[in-house]
């Protein structure tokens, strides 16, 4: 566990194509286990990190409608994650330089059934599911903000 | 040599079903070609698919919502999508969001057998 | 492999400290697996970051001495590393904001009966065996960057 | 529950040799930690050591460092090192630096066990 005493924190930016998405997993797991989480929560806070990602590849660059799964490659297109390790919890924010929320509220489902009839809606859904503390945000100078906390159990 | 992202491999079709092995990872990268290849299965007629999870890493979102759309397909037709022996870690993602409530899913061969000649009894 | 046409890149910033070099690991490996290099390749290319950022944790920021491992935890120390992943190659710049060339020249040994010698000298010499191209320079903002390319075999 | 970074085990002490088993990571990370462990054993007045690396997955020039101070300090008392069945990528990166041919590397317990007898027989 990290006993130095003090919290650290660490980013990744990278360009905004899915390949990304399996290599950012096993970094995120690496931190998340080595914090001392359990498999359950490292399995969540991977997946809660991967949606956030994958709503940035499919909905802040534009080209593509809720539910429309269009992942162009386009390098120009960032993604920022910035990591912050703390003693009981870990916080992840998701940083995108897109259309932010000017093609409407950024909300996710509110159950199974809901998601049944709409067919999309599930990734926010998972994140808030999954993380102890979830907030979207529109700073100025950038797209979206989600960030999200998960406390460690012991 | 490179290991891949997803593999997808037709194992065999049975007198009801299609059993098709899923292995790597089923996330926002690889779920076209997923959807491309579960639509080409469909298309030549398939009712009942059986998904081989065994050596499947992860699914997200992407995944999961490749797997409904499948399943409602399926059922429209009287057939059923199955999940066959996912693991841990992919059960327990499907479990906590209550998946496993709406998929079938069977943790192994007979618990597969049991469920399809249940329905036949069904059907009957 | 990626096969998106174009070539990209990506960017870590983390700190200096010891625990972050079995996350980045993972990290580096994962991608130079998807690239398509061999396992042999791969761990060449592991060895070869971990050996650059465990320098900077030991030289870049000034309180130890070649061949004496203090690696204290100072958050302010930061490592960068990025990416880029091209059709037959990667490349990996390490930049640290450190003591850069002013505690002498930066060379490794030129064999093992030197290292068996002097006990010290070891990273770069890992570094230049296992990398097909190594730059290490001194910009003038920053303290040490050392930039290696491996290239696809096949 | 927490995989951990480096595990240190001193297993048996055979009447030559300590035999250690060493699984994880050996990098700038946990060197000292290694360091220190060797530190005690060799102060019990060790003259032998077997390093038990099954579950070593990785190793650096830190890890290479502290087995190359290790190796000197055991022949400097007629005594030696053993690195014990290194992992196919620990082997090769030891392989391709040349430090198979510094160190005693013995691929099973055979190879560890022949290389004490013909030392025996040298000695005599
Ligand atoms: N990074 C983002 N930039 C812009 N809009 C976003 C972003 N992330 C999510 N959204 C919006 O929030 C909605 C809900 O996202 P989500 O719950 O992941 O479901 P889905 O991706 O299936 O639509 C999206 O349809 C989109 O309108
Ligand atoms: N990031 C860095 N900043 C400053 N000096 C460095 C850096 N990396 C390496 N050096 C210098 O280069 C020398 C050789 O490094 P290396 O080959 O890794 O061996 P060692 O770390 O065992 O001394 C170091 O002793 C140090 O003086």
């Amino acid at each position: 566990m990290y006993d130095m005493g003090d919290e650290f924190s660490l980013e990744i930016h990278c360009p905004g194509t899915t390949r990304i998405l399996s290599h950012i997993r096993p970094f995120i797991c690496s931190i998340a286990r080595d914090m001392g989480f359990s498999d359950e929560e490292i399995a969540q806070i991977e997946i809660s990190v991967d949606e956030a990602c994958s709503n940035v590849l499919s909905h802040a660059y534009g080209n593509s409608l809720p539910g429309d799964y269009r992942f162009d490659f386009q390098p120009s297109y960032q993604i920022r994650i910035a990591l912050k390790v703390a003693k009981d919890h870990l916080q992840i924010t998701i940083n995108d330089f897109g259309v932010g929320n000017k093609k409407g509220p950024h909300v996710g489902v509110r159950n199974l059934e809901e998601y049944a009839q709409k067919g999309h809606g599930l990734g926010t859904y998972i994140i808030k599911k999954f993380m102890d503390k979830v907030e979207i945000s529109y700073p100025e100078d950038s797209g979206t903000q989600v960030s999200m906390v998960k406390f460690l159990s012991r | 040599m490179k290991t891949f992202d997803l593999n997808i491999r037709l194992e065999t079709r049975e007198k009801n079903y299609s059993l098709i092995e899923i292995s790597g990872y089923l996330d926002a990268h690889t779920v076209n070609m997923f959807e491309n290849r579960m639509e080409e299965i469909l298309e030549s007629g398939e009712q009942n698919m059986v998904l081989d999870l065994l050596d499947l890493n992860y699914i997200s979102s992407a995944g999961i919502g490749a797997l409904m759309s499948l399943t409602q397909r399926l059922r429209k037709k009287h057939g059923d999508l199955v999940l066959l022996r996912p693991n841990r870690k992919v059960y327990k993602i499907l479990d906590l969001l209550g998946f496993t409530k709406i998929f079938v899913v069977a943790l192994d061969e007979k618990e597969m057998e049991d469920f399809f000649k249940s329905k036949k009894q069904e059907q009957k």
